[in-house]
């Protein structure tokens, strides 16, 4: 069958979401994006000793943005926070097979959902 | 993208194009290669016969229409046939004046010519719609003015269903001597269209809408009406546009409109019961839905509507992942393969009429056709439900929405 | 118009149209009906195989011509592509100057644009040929200007077959910084093109030149080179030219190239030893007989000439009743069915090289293809001589010629 | 099978032309056309006491031209010179089943061949 615009590795997570969901006492929550513009990504982190030990999302977005989040907090999950301070939306595109160049936003969205969640965890801890 | 491979297909994406009929197809398989001749080579024994079905195909799709045979011009496309319709008359009536007004809802093929004209000259200004779509009649009195030549309104939008008052925009346009262009692909070989009563001056016929093939279209231009040409070469369509004609393509358009004609009423009949299911299906299992387009000026077999909390395109595509064809006027999943992120704002159509951007996220657009049966809206009432359940738990908006009460 | 019914005819004007190949119907045959989609909607099911084959058939256009995938735009005709290719490129770079120029030898699709052009702002002149109909290199350069853009030469000619030397004529231009554009609908899949070698800006291709369909061409587009679109709409075609993807079509275009590029050679060769035993056959049984174009620089399979004292549509005509396919550049059978007498010119190919009309009235091309044979050649050879003394008998020229010893 | 440009007729009187041919001691020739323009009609008559009693014509031309002449010396022969001379060209297309309209100056120049020969045949009998 012919390849859509998306990836086997997308489509896998599209169709089943990898920590899909909210974490009540969650250390962290990040959220970036703006309805009006049709992505909101909600990422939620539980920290430990400064490694990322649970992590879950909940977006609202297209199949790219879905899949984006997904991997996302797979590519997280056992690290640092300085460690997942390093990823980029590039890896996150990388390790999903690759987006389309009109897609490429919804990777920069999940690197920013990191960022905001990790900048939330900073603030909590009065770390910045 | 087939993951749920050997699933029986529900096929509810005709307004984007059609399977081309058996019988069409058949009625074009003998002048590719026995007839294969070029109709302008009518000196020539093998011209003979591809000249007169070209002649006949003309007819036929005259008489689908209620035109005269020479008011049809052939062309490869309803985005050509609007193409020819609006520059053409644009350059044909230059000297009468340079400005031109669209709707608010035209296709891309009308709205996106607007760089062009306004490149050699020409003023475009656009034309309001109200909530259900429908062409404002006040602000077309405000916005025509002395140097007012044309109009562009089309007959109905696949995006929205609407069917436009194309018959009192026309009394009101002739009356100021001002021309009336109307883009028919969504109306022509669907419902009952007469370009005589409807009064305008040209307008597109697009087969692949209705059982025809596809790289083939006409235009209709009403005699006496000056139309320049886009495409200029040999003397073919009467000198409107140039290029060795499509035989195969112009016989499967005249019989796809020969036999849409015969079997227009049956169809529509079997479409709009279908239609009164889907929508009531989809109303009582489904909150926040907002059905979009006029309530009953509309296409047959045409349901269209937006939910809350729901990103059009991954609505889309669990649809498809369950085997329904669907269309999304989502900002995302129309031009997925653009090559940058321009192509990714909200549709022109939902906007105009007035759905707020930042609480719908891609329309859905369910468009039936004739070979549809009641087994497949019951698939797809099955599992709409569930889709939309699935997409909502996973929305940090639903989440909010539940928690707050507040949208957006 | 068929007198001498069951005749086998003698197909000899494949410079016009071709017959499509079985194997390039059977390829197209699948997109009518099972996979009909819309290739745009690639994030249904119905989307994935007609985008992809279009993808695929892009890469075999571009292969057959030595270009890349995304240097090939589908159109419709030959005739859109080199509408699109003139106008766009003079839309597309009009900030550098205003001045184009033809050779006297182009084809309608691209002379019949100077109204057009003149009409948003540019200026055409033409540019000689000898006679031989191969330009003239001096004519050109002193035609050339600061303000000049684009110059349009066509590859080949198929009224008289000559093959123009492009390449030298591009390196002439790149120097200038001048754009080139050339009409290649007689030569591409007929004999080896390849666009980096004759260093154009763009080129028109045309299937139905070589066993391909109708209703399809393409034009390539040098990567990096301006070409505004002509028709807009939709983003397909990368932008360049809207409209739903004719997808049989393109598929038919895909194959047609395909075998084309394999058995080129194989082809050529049959053509010409074919054309060589016409040419010499006519030749020794007719007398007063003027062969056109270039003797050698010429298509394979291609054999045109004039008749001193025979009218053309009149030769076209009888070669007609005895089986025999051909063209006339005659000023009357190229538009018996135009609307006036306008378009009774002299062919202006014939008067490009110098042919006197007052002597010449029509000249006469024999195209031969692949599937014609030794004793089709035999039978036009064997009919031909009759026809000339039939028509020279009834002719007071002739009869005058014979009492005088003059012409005209 | 169907009809090409031209009429039924106009085929026949192409391919079968009525009085081709040369009037050796004819009475009156007349000639029209030009070779630059594609078409020459010359027109032989035989007349006596002021009737056509035989016609011939060569042309030169196209396959209306050729018809158009051939209907023609059908038309005028038996007939006096004042009747012929009410020979219109719209008479001969008609009498031909019709021409298109590009091929109409045909029929005119059927008449002016036949309009010139009879100015011959009064410029011989000294009657203009
Ligand atoms: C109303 C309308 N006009 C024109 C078009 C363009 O049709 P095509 O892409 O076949 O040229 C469409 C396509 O869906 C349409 O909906
Ligand atoms: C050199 C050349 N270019 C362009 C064309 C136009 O082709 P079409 O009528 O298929 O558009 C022709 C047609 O014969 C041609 O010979």
């Amino acid at each position: 069958m012919p390849q859509g615009p998306y990836s086997d590795k997308v489509m896998d997570h599209f169709m089943n979401p990898r920590n899909m969901g909210e974490i009540e006492d969650a250390d962290a929550v990040g959220e970036v994006g703006n309805p009006a513009c049709g992505d909101v990504m909600k990422l939620y982190l539980k920290i430990e000793d400064n490694k990322i030990v649970d992590a879950k999302f909940k977006t609202f977005g297209c199949g790219a943005a879905i899949a984006s989040s997904s991997i996302t907090t797979e590519l997280i999950k056992g690290k640092t926070v300085d460690e997942a301070l390093k990823l980029s939306n590039e890896a996150v595109a990388e390790a999903l097979g690759g987006l389309p160049p009109a897609k490429r936003h919804c990777s920069v969205l999940a690197e920013d959902a990191l960022k905001n969640a990790i900048e939330d965890y900073k603030k909590r801890k009065g770390l910045t | 993208m087939c993951y749920i491979s050997n699933m029986k297909r529900t096929y509810f994406d005709h307004a984007s194009t059609t399977p081309v009929d058996r019988t069409v197809l058949d009625a074009m398989e003998p002048y590719f290669i026995e007839h294969f001749g070029n109709p302008s080579s009518i000196l020539l024994e093998e011209g003979g016969i591809p000249h007169q079905v070209v002649d006949e195909s003309r007819e036929k799709v005259a008489l689908l229409i209620g035109a005269e045979k020479d008011e049809i011009v052939f062309t490869s496309s309803a985005t050509e046939s609007n193409n020819l319709a609006i520059k053409g008359l644009a350059l044909g009536n230059k000297n009468r004046g340079k400005r031109i007004l669209f709707s608010d809802v035209e296709h891309y093929s009308v709205i996106n010519q607007t760089d062009f004209l306004r490149g050699i000259g020409f003023e475009i200004d656009f034309i309001r719609v109200d909530n259900d779509g429908l062409l404002d009649m006040d602000d077309l009195k405000r916005k025509v003015t002395e140097n007012t030549i044309l109009v562009s309104l089309m007959h109905a939008n696949l995006e929205i269903g609407t069917i436009q008052p194309v018959q009192e925009v026309a009394s009101f346009l002739k009356e100021r001597n001002i021309l009336l262009h109307s883009d028919g692909a969504a109306t022509c070989g669907i419902i009952p269209v007469s370009v005589k009563d409807l009064n305008v001056d040209t307008m597109t016929i697009s087969p692949h809408q209705f059982y025809g093939p596809k790289g083939i279209a006409a235009l209709y231009i009403k005699k006496g009406v000056r139309v320049a040409s886009l495409i200029q070469g040999g003397y073919q369509e009467m000198g409107y546009r140039a290029g060795t004609e499509n035989v195969p393509a112009i016989v499967g358009f005249g019989e796809a409109a020969r036999v849409a004609m015969e079997e227009m009423e049956k169809r529509a009949q079997h479409l709009t019961s279908l239609s009164k299911l889907l929508r009531e299906g989809i109303t009582s299992s489904i909150d926040y839905i907002h059905f979009t387009g006029h309530p009953t000026q509309r296409l047959p077999g045409h349901v269209s509507f937006w939910i809350e909390f729901v990103e059009g395109e991954s609505l889309l595509m669990w649809l498809n992942l369950n085997g329904v064809a669907s269309s999304s006027g989502s900002a995302c999943s129309s031009n997925v393969l653009a090559v940058d992120e321009t192509g990714l704002k909200a549709s022109h159509v939902l906007t105009a009429i007035g759905v707020p951007p930042e609480i719908c996220h891609g329309s859905i657009t369910f468009s039936l056709g004739k070979d549809n049966t009641m087994e497949e809206v019951e698939h797809v009432l099955s599992v709409m439900p569930g889709i939309v359940k699935r997409l909502r738990d996973m929305s940090p908006l639903y989440e909010a929405f539940k928690k707050t009460g507040k949208r957006g």
